[in-house]
């Protein structure tokens, strides 16, 4: 099992029947992958629709049904079509149950920057911001490391998304959950030992107790 | 997936003091079975947002009657003499707002707005006790978002996912009230099965709606 | 004539071909009975609906699709239903070309009293503030003298429903804009004198040059 | 009723200079043949408020191209490296804003309130410059109003009267923008006689809109 794999089955453990989700471009994404079809799980896209199902069969593209990254999608029975108003307004009035997002770096405090390399990648934050600020639970999905450096930081030295604390940050080695008192490890990846998530983790670490091994699912 | 109640285990959810978001405009598009059942079971020290309080015999209007609405926060009571004698005898205290800075209000309640920067109201008696807000030269009231314990909603079509579709001027409050309190309660003219309704066609999507009420 | 049937026939003419209109209730709604059916007018109820038709036939009322005052009404074709969000977005964002109300009291300086007698009268303002704010123009459909007392002074002793100045004052007596200067007399009602005017008028009036009557269509 | 005119005439009344409100998501729900009209007849020096400036080869992406876009008020580029290419070099001014707070900045400028009040981009560079304004104690940003000189719009119907219907995720920022122009063209896949759309199914009233784009 790879890396985006360990953390997308992870992810989706998180999830739980009923909730509405807003799932990121990217690793993110794949979160869907293991989400049970039965599960009642109602998918949001910023661009607008409730009921995101899953792409579309070889030439039955619908070229009003996207998701926020552009691709053909389609809905599930039950779908409601929003306008972007409305969409935001779920994001930010604290409707949506959980978002799944991609990060740069986490910090100590929780805090996420994920949209921006200043001078480097200027993409514009999109939904980001909005996510991260009104979503009930951030989930960050993403790999502990990119090239060698650590992604998890004493403090954020790229532009932060927003000053909310995120909720959990999943990772190919641990599951951390940032609290009032600091980053706490909740979980190992498979086969991880808690020194190793030590030794590959800027920020510190708060271990209490026995820290077991993430579950994946089937 | 929602599974339809009925109007009397609706009126139980709610407690005494409750906020209620209620829909409708003069008693078109209220939820009138739910508001039924609540006047039923007798709870009492509401408060009541709702565009009016409509007449006295008819929807919300039957609730100031019997003497459970503690506070209004509406833009009419015009047709509503009980309501009108219960605010000037000070039993019942009514706070009038503009229909279309409560309809803002209410939506910035539901889509997480600090609150409305509006020049409605100013120069009136609107103006008092609230922060003016100068943007570019111009000046706002800063008027507070509202939101509800309950909302409680009337629309035409139902789906069990939960999904509404109103029509004609049944719309009013509802799609902006659907998204402003903690639990909402939904009771439409017919109930069909998920799917039925087109997803251009809802206008509340069935996740902001907690309960339907079966049919009549 | 009635003095009704003078003001109403007479603020029918402020209203041109294509316009969005919204008509309050009592004297005002009377104006729509002079709108010629083939102008293309759009009539606006806030309550929801664009495109308000006639009274339906008898037995044919839809309990769902009535007037601010909830009143039954028809849709002309064409018709479009919006939720109040949308209702009072086209009247503050200045969408609404016109529209036509009551009036307790207008003063020298343009402002209109319509909505509240403190302790004797107090229904609520209902949309008529946001009306007054934010139509494009703002005409004042009204007797002119209520039991005796002229309705249009000097300076507002009843509480203001706005501090906008309106675009015209009809009375069954007289046509008087509200300028800068102060209030100007343009027309004078049917077989009425300037003299009689300024005689029923508690505000002063400004008058320049000669004063036509009042057209008031067949 | 409105006469529909074809994309060239409606391109010749956009002046150098313009601010354009484009609808559209990645080009879903963008005026196509619209924006191609502008593109061909050259007007520069344009400020496009989009929701992103798509890719280079399509929609809004192909005015950034073609060198016609001054400044842009978006809340994406990054499938556009022409624009973060001009961006950087300072050959094109953008004012990136979070994709909520510009929906709701642009429905502010439409429905005549005097700004936004938004948690969104606190403790963030969107925070730089803007007055805070507290609310009950808690912070928020106070966000203008965006207004255009033309609004652009796309939808599935429209009516001669000017009603528009739109599908699925092409909705986004069309229903918002129809209200924060001072011209609003709409450009419809399918053009009906009035009275097709039923008035429950219309989100934009057609005395929005000014002019309609006749069928290709």
């Amino acid at each position: 099992m790879d890396a985006k794999e360990i953390i997308a089955r992870r992810v989706a453990r998180e999830i739980r029947p009923g909730m509405l989700v807003n799932l990121g471009i990217g690793l993110p994404s794949l979160v869907a992958n293991y989400v049970p079809g039965d599960s009642g799980v109602y998918f949001q896209a910023e661009n607008g629709v409730i009921g995101l199902g899953a792409r579309p069969p070889e030439g039955m593209a619908e070229p009003n049904l996207t998701d926020a990254g552009g691709g053909f999608v389609t809905a599930v029975p039950g779908a409601a079509s929003i306008d972007s108003a409305m969409s935001f307004g779920l994001i930010r009035g604290g409707h949506l149950d959980m978002t799944v997002l991609g990060g740069l770096q986490v910090d100590a405090r929780g805090y996420l920057a994920n949209w921006t390399v200043p001078g480097r990648m200027v993409p514009g934050m999109g939904g980001a911001m909005d996510l991260v600020v009104g979503a009930r639970r951030v989930v960050v999905a993403m790999l502990h490391t990119a090239k060698g450096e650590c992604k998890i930081v004493p403090e954020c030295t790229l532009p932060l998304t927003a000053e909310r604390r995120v909720s959990l940050i999943v990772t190919e080695l641990a599951v951390i959950e940032p609290t009032e008192a600091g980053l706490v490890l909740r979980e190992r990846g498979p086969g991880i030992s808690v020194d190793e998530i030590r030794a590959a983790t800027e920020a510190p670490l708060h271990v209490a107790g026995d820290v077991p091994e993430m579950e994946l699912g089937a | 997936m929602k599974t339809a109640i009925r109007p009397e285990v609706a009126a139980e959810m709610i407690g005494e003091g409750s906020t209620l978001l209620v829909g409708g405009f003069m008693g078109v598009g209220s939820p009138l079975r739910l508001i039924e059942a609540i006047r039923n079971r007798g709870t009492g020290g509401l408060t009541i947002v709702c565009n009016d309080l409509c007449t006295p015999d008819r929807a919300v209007g039957t609730l100031v009657v019997s003497g459970q609405v503690r506070r209004a926060i509406v833009s009419h009571i015009g047709l509503n003499p009980v309501a009108q004698k219960k605010m000037m005898a000070g039993e019942m205290e009514i706070e009038l707002v503009p229909q279309g800075t409560l309809v803002e209000r209410i939506r910035a309640g539901g889509y997480g707005l600090g609150g409305v920067l509006t020049a409605t109201g100013l120069g009136t008696p609107v103006e008092e006790g609230k922060q003016v807000v100068e943007v570019d030269g111009r000046r706002y009231l800063l008027e507070r978002p509202i939101r509800g314990d309950f909302a409680l909603l009337a629309s035409h079509h139902a789906d069990y996912a939960g999904n509404l579709a109103y029509v004609l001027t049944a719309h009013n409050f509802n799609p902006i009230m659907a998204l402003a309190a903690t639990t909402v309660i939904a009771e439409a003219e017919h109930i069909v099965p998920v799917g039925m309704i087109p997803p251009d066609a809802v206008k509340t999507p069935g996740v902001l709606v907690d309960h339907l009420l079966g049919r009549a």
